[in-house]
């Protein structure tokens, strides 16, 4: 039966997954379930006061927006790769200048520091 | 035995390594052990060894850690010093006793290792049950509107920890901040080493050192610090100047060794480990052409430049600048016990000295260093160095009455890690080369920044 | 089951799905989960217009939700209280809001699906929609393009200039503060706090 | 709605024996991820040994990935405190389910492919940033600060890299002018894309190695990290985990030698074989960096992507559209 190439990715994709989880709970866990110490996270020695989970601080924000304009770019340049050779030079005058404004961007957010965060 | 035991137990045996008191020699051969891997959590272990001593400060990581490998598993003892398993006089026993199951092998001794694993997985050893009560504190069943600890938004104990507090953040906003206790068996750290800190997303603030876990070790060090006992008995007895330059290359070869693991070059690391293990004079072409392909490493100056600073001015308020060192030296001191050492008089001995102070020209300095201790084995041939003035160590000078390298620079630690990030804080701390047992030795360590040790020396003799 | 039927019953199990995961987003307490619901749900809308022969604009979703969504639990972790819901929370607020939105959406998009005169032209089967959409896209003119570029960068350069640590009037970290009107006196209020206390400053961006 | 338009883009032969079927393309799939992961492994045992100067016996180098595996499935799945029980199992069947995306879009010899869909490299890039989840929330499930550092590292690496592997991948479907993989195949007859569009292949594999946080860009599961996201798994935990990774890692090798090193394309041998070997070569390549090369400074790993790969990039999309004209 013919389910079509996406439709036998998404039968591919269920597959794995399905495998991986099975081998994930199928071995042998014969053991006693774990105690109170068992369950504590490795702090190597340590006992953490607090849970992990918490506002994390993610330091790298601002390349986190950049990436968002970016990603924005990549669903003009698929289609582009397409028509590219049939459309010819105007095509890539036309991305040229497109990739020469977006470096632009990457500039600007380098020059402001906005790619490095620590210290 | 079924087909799947019996492939498991020839499996590497995934070893997670406790560092006791005397313990870090044995621990650098059980990395090269064939069929053992040291593996950097105990989640991923199957056999705890304890090498050397256990001090009554890592006892209770060492319990906690062995309840932290997921099982089957076991715990070996390896005792170092050749000293019997039970001298009767302290308390070793007894805080042995509190783990389940030790066994008892020589250090080293690959067969013994594998042979308790193939019986843990053949069922003929047991499983290894818990060596702390299964007990939860905080209280949290039960407790609140909800049963599980926690009230309101960011109130109770859900599951039995508190919510991290906020802190100031250099971004100018409120964040949390997780209190954490690493150490002193954090695989990525020297052993021992504790660190209170508070971490921010991944970067650092506030940083205190935690007890040394080996201070706690009753009498005089019986064993001394690992590579350094040539440099310690040529304080007070004659010794070759070969032996003392071959043993400085030895250390730095294996310090870079372990510092090449942190790096994610396991394989590498390895192949200089063997190397430092069975140095002589004769293998300094070898070090030199080491030394040459490290220099041109990208990668590795790429993950150690700019990181953890130590130049003059951090150096001095602790007077380690005027002490000389490889981490002095490595900014750019040009301070060495040698030169107005007679017996390296006629040896054209010159100090090397790096710029910069950071951990790439630390670890520059270190494969410079020894390189240049060949040479200097090479040259002075049966030269003798009689006792008097001050040895360079591999960390620093020594010399009777005076503080120990290690315990100067770990002084460094607070003012270098605040604010880095916890990779660069890792490759801070392994760039300074520490001993917290040479820092132990020294009587002077006593005045550690924070709260004083409860454990006197008479409290850990009764067990 | 003839491909059509089967199409039809994915498209039924994928919007479904969809709508699932959607209504996920505001029953679990933690941020994390509620952005990958919603990824989730993005993931089966994208599968439903791959069905619908928008074979690129599907994928394309995917692959930016996947991104976007992630960076979205990551800002709502750093900035929400109790970020993985461990104590028990609702995500609802404005109830009744909420449902009048919600009923008006609802009834509106309704009566566009039913009332609607939907053309009856079934997909050319040899037809290259990725390439059809380059021609749309690249065109006679360049504007589509140069358009696109202008708004990202300045989308870009907006971002960075509002979130970035160094503002237009000095870093964040040492308290910056708008040139004084009188160019003689000193900057700020009080000119440059030291980088260990001033973070304040940074708190007005 | 009917997708009879899904058919297979570069005109497999009907008659075959139809990979793009459910079943055979499971087992087809899946026999090449394990398959590549278990060379994987090989090679990386092979790799360390020859790096650290050890003599390597051959029983151990056969048999070592597979009692390893059996060992995790002896040891216990342990858990933390509170963790996320079910983001923290679906994390690698996320990272394996997309990995087999990424086979599944790649001709694995002249007819063979699973999924040879119009817009593959598409899928591959939807995939690939789903991987960006998987890894993300395998750190966060376990509620522990290392595996969640690791988490979050992962996050900034992927945002970086991502731009590198999509923009190389549209530049080799420039020549193809098409975004099937199939056709960028076919558009490799005579000359490869790796002597075509010289930066394609270096800045592919950063990218995967990446992808697959792997050797110099293995941050997020570092040492230093003391197994980084992976810091808390155990048992059968661990072992799926590890095996993902190796998955992804299988996914890039193969893509990269269908888009880079032509293929199924090769004179004398089948064009299954010639794949199998390309695709052991980028293996032996990955593997080998990742025992010679230290493990970057995530911070210098993002200047790096957005000042020099990303650039990079963007010229070799330009370069290479330039000689297609």
């Amino acid at each position: 039966m013919s389910v079509g190439p996406f439709g036998t990715a998404l039968v591919v994709v269920l597959a794995t997954g399905i495998a991986v989880l099975a081998t994930r709970w199928l071995p042998r866990a014969d053991g006693p379930p774990p105690t109170a110490p068992e369950r504590i996270p490795f702090l190597g020695g340590g006992v953490p006061e607090v849970h992990a989970w918490s506002r994390f601080h993610i330091r790298y924000y601002a390349m986190a927006l950049l990436f968002l304009a970016f990603d924005m770019e990549m669903v003009f340049m698929y289609p582009w790769a397409v028509v590219f050779a049939a459309e010819g030079a105007i095509a890539l005058m036309e991305m040229l200048m497109f990739i020469t404004i977006l470096l632009l961007g990457i500039l600007y957010a380098w020059r402001e520091g906005a790619l490095s965060w620590a210290s | 035995m079924g087909l799947l035991t019996s492939a498991a137990s020839r499996a590497e045996v995934p070893v997670f390594p406790v560092v006791g008191a005397g313990g870090r020699e044995a621990a650098e051969a059980l990395w090269l052990l064939p069929g053992v891997r040291m593996v950097d959590t105990p989640r991923a272990a199957a056999v705890l060894v304890v090498i050397g001593r256990l001090t009554r400060a890592l006892l209770q990581p060492v319990l906690l850690v062995h309840d932290q490998m997921p099982g089957p598993r076991a715990t070996l003892w390896w005792p170092v010093d050749g000293r019997p398993a039970d001298d009767g006089t302290d308390g070793d026993e007894g805080l042995l006793a509190a783990l389940p199951d030790v066994v008892t092998t020589t250090a080293g001794d690959a067969a013994g290792l594998r042979a308790v694993f193939a019986d843990l997985l053949a069922g003929r050893r047991p499983w290894g049950p818990p060596a702390l009560a299964d007990i939860e504190s905080p209280r949290w069943r039960g407790v609140g509107p909800y049963g599980h600890g926690g009230e309101g938004m960011m109130g109770g104990v859900p599951y039995g920890r508190p919510f991290a507090e906020m802190a100031q953040d250099p971004d100018g906003l409120m964040l949390d901040q997780l209190p954490l206790q690493i150490g002193p068996l954090f695989p990525a750290l020297p052993p021992g080493l504790v660190l209170h800190l508070g971490l921010q997303g991944d970067v650092i603030r506030g940083v205190t050192l935690g007890d040394n876990p080996y201070r706690s070790w009753p009498g005089d060090p019986p064993v001394g610090p690992l590579d350094s006992v040539p440099f310690l008995d040529a304080r007070t007895s004659p010794t070759t100047v070969a032996a003392l330059e071959v043993a400085r290359a030895r250390h730095h070869l294996r310090w870079l060794a372990r510092t090449l693991r942190l790096h994610g070059l396991d394989a590498r690391g390895r192949r200089i480990a063997a190397l430092a293990g069975g140095l002589s004079a004769t293998d300094r072409p070898a070090v030199e052409a080491l030394a040459r392909r490290l220099g041109r490493d990208r990668g590795l100056a790429g993950a150690t430049a700019g990181v953890g600073v130590a130049d003059q001015a951090t150096l001095e308020p602790l007077g380690i600048e005027l002490a000389g060192g490889p981490v002095a030296r490595a900014a750019g001191v040009a301070i060495d016990a040698r030169t107005d050492d007679p017996a390296y008089a006629g040896l054209d001995f010159e100090p090397v000295v790096h710029h910069g102070g950071d951990a790439r020209a630390r670890l520059r300095q270190r494969v410079a260093e020894a390189a240049q201790a060949l040479a200097l084995a090479e040259r002075a041939g049966d030269a003798v160095r009689s006792p008097g003035p001050p040895v360079e160590g591999p960390r620093g000078p020594l010399a009777p009455g005076r503080t120990m390298p290690s315990s100067s620079l770990i002084h460094l630690l607070p003012t270098l890690l605040d604010g880095q990030e916890w990779g660069d804080a890792v490759t801070t701390v392994a760039s300074l080369d520490l001993d917290l047992e040479e820092a132990a030795v020294d009587q002077s360590a006593t005045a550690w920044p924070q709260t004083p040790t409860g454990t006197s020396t008479a409290s850990t003799r009764t067990p | 089951m003839s491909r059509p039927e089967l199409a039809g019953v994915a498209m039924w199990i994928l919007g479904g799905s969809s709508v699932v995961a959607a209504w996920r987003v505001f029953r679990t307490d933690s941020m994390v989960r509620a952005a990958y619901w919603l990824l989730a749900s993005f993931v089966a809308v994208g599968m439903v217009m791959v069905l619908l022969q928008a074979r690129f604009l599907g994928l394309v979703l995917v692959l930016m939700m996947a991104g976007e969504m992630t960076i979205m639990a990551a800002f709502m972790v750093m900035f929400m209280m109790n970020p993985a819901g461990l104590n028990p929370m609702s995500m609802v607020h404005q109830h009744t809001t909420a449902k009048v939105a919600g009923v008006v959406a609802f009834a509106g998009l309704a009566f566009v699906g039913v009332a609607a005169d939907f053309p009856d032209r079934p997909v050319d089967a040899a037809s290259e929609p990725t390439a059809e959409l380059g021609e749309e896209l690249l065109g006679d003119s360049m504007l589509i393009f140069e358009t696109a570029g202008v708004t990202l960068l300045a989308t870009m350069i907006g971002a960075i200039a509002i979130a970035g640590k160094r503002g237009r009037f000095g870093n964040a970290q040492e308290g910056s503060a708008p040139p004084p009107v009188d160019p003689d006196a000193p900057a700020g209020p009080d000119a440059r706090p030291s980088p260990m206390h001033g973070g304040h400053g940074g708190m007005h961006h | 709605m009917a997708t009879d338009a899904d058919r297979d883009v570069d005109g497999i032969d009907e008659d075959a024996v139809s990979w793009s079927d459910p079943l055979p393309a499971v087992l087809l799939v899946g026999a090449v991820l394990v398959a590549g992961a278990y060379a994987t492994s090989v090679l990386d045992t092979a790799a360390a040994h020859l790096v650290a100067g050890r003599r390597l016996r051959l029983g151990e180098l056969v048999l070592g990935p597979w009692r390893e595996a059996a060992l995790l499935a002896h040891m216990r799945r342990s858990t933390t405190e509170r963790p996320d029980v079910q983001t923290w199992a679906l994390a690698p069947a996320l990272l394996a389910g997309m990995a087999a995306v990424a086979v599944a879009t790649v001709p694995l010899a002249p007819g063979v492919a699973v999924a040879d869909v119009a817009d593959g490299i598409v899928l591959f890039g939807a995939a690939m940033a789903l991987v960006m989840v998987g890894v993300y929330l395998h750190g966060w499930s376990s509620n522990s600060v290392f595996p969640l550092v690791g988490g979050y590292r992962f996050v900034a690496l992927a945002l970086s890299y991502e731009m590198p592997l999509a923009l190389v991948l549209i530049a080799a479907a420039l020549p193809a002018e098409s975004l099937s993989v199939g056709a960028i195949v076919e558009s490799q007859q005579g000359l490869w894309n790796v002597v075509r569009q010289p930066l394609g292949l270096p800045l592919f594999l950063v990218a995967g190695m990446g992808l697959a946080s792997w050797g110099p860009l293995g941050m997020s599961d570092g040492t230093d990290l003391a197994g980084g996201t992976s810091a808390e798994s155990s048992g059968g935990a661990r072992l799926v985990w590890a095996l993902a990774r190796r998955f992804v890692l299988v996914a890039v090798a193969v893509t990269g030698a269908a888009v880079f090193l032509g293929g199924w394309h090769g004179p004398v041998l089948a064009g299954g074989l010639w794949m199998a070997l390309k695709t052991l070569v980028l293996l032996a390549v990955l593997v080998g960096v990742g025992h010679r090369v230290a493990r970057i400074r995530l911070e210098r790993f993002v200047v790096v992507a957005w000042a020099v790969l990303i650039p990079l990039a963007l010229i070799d999309v330009f370069v290479s559209g330039a000689l297609v004209l």
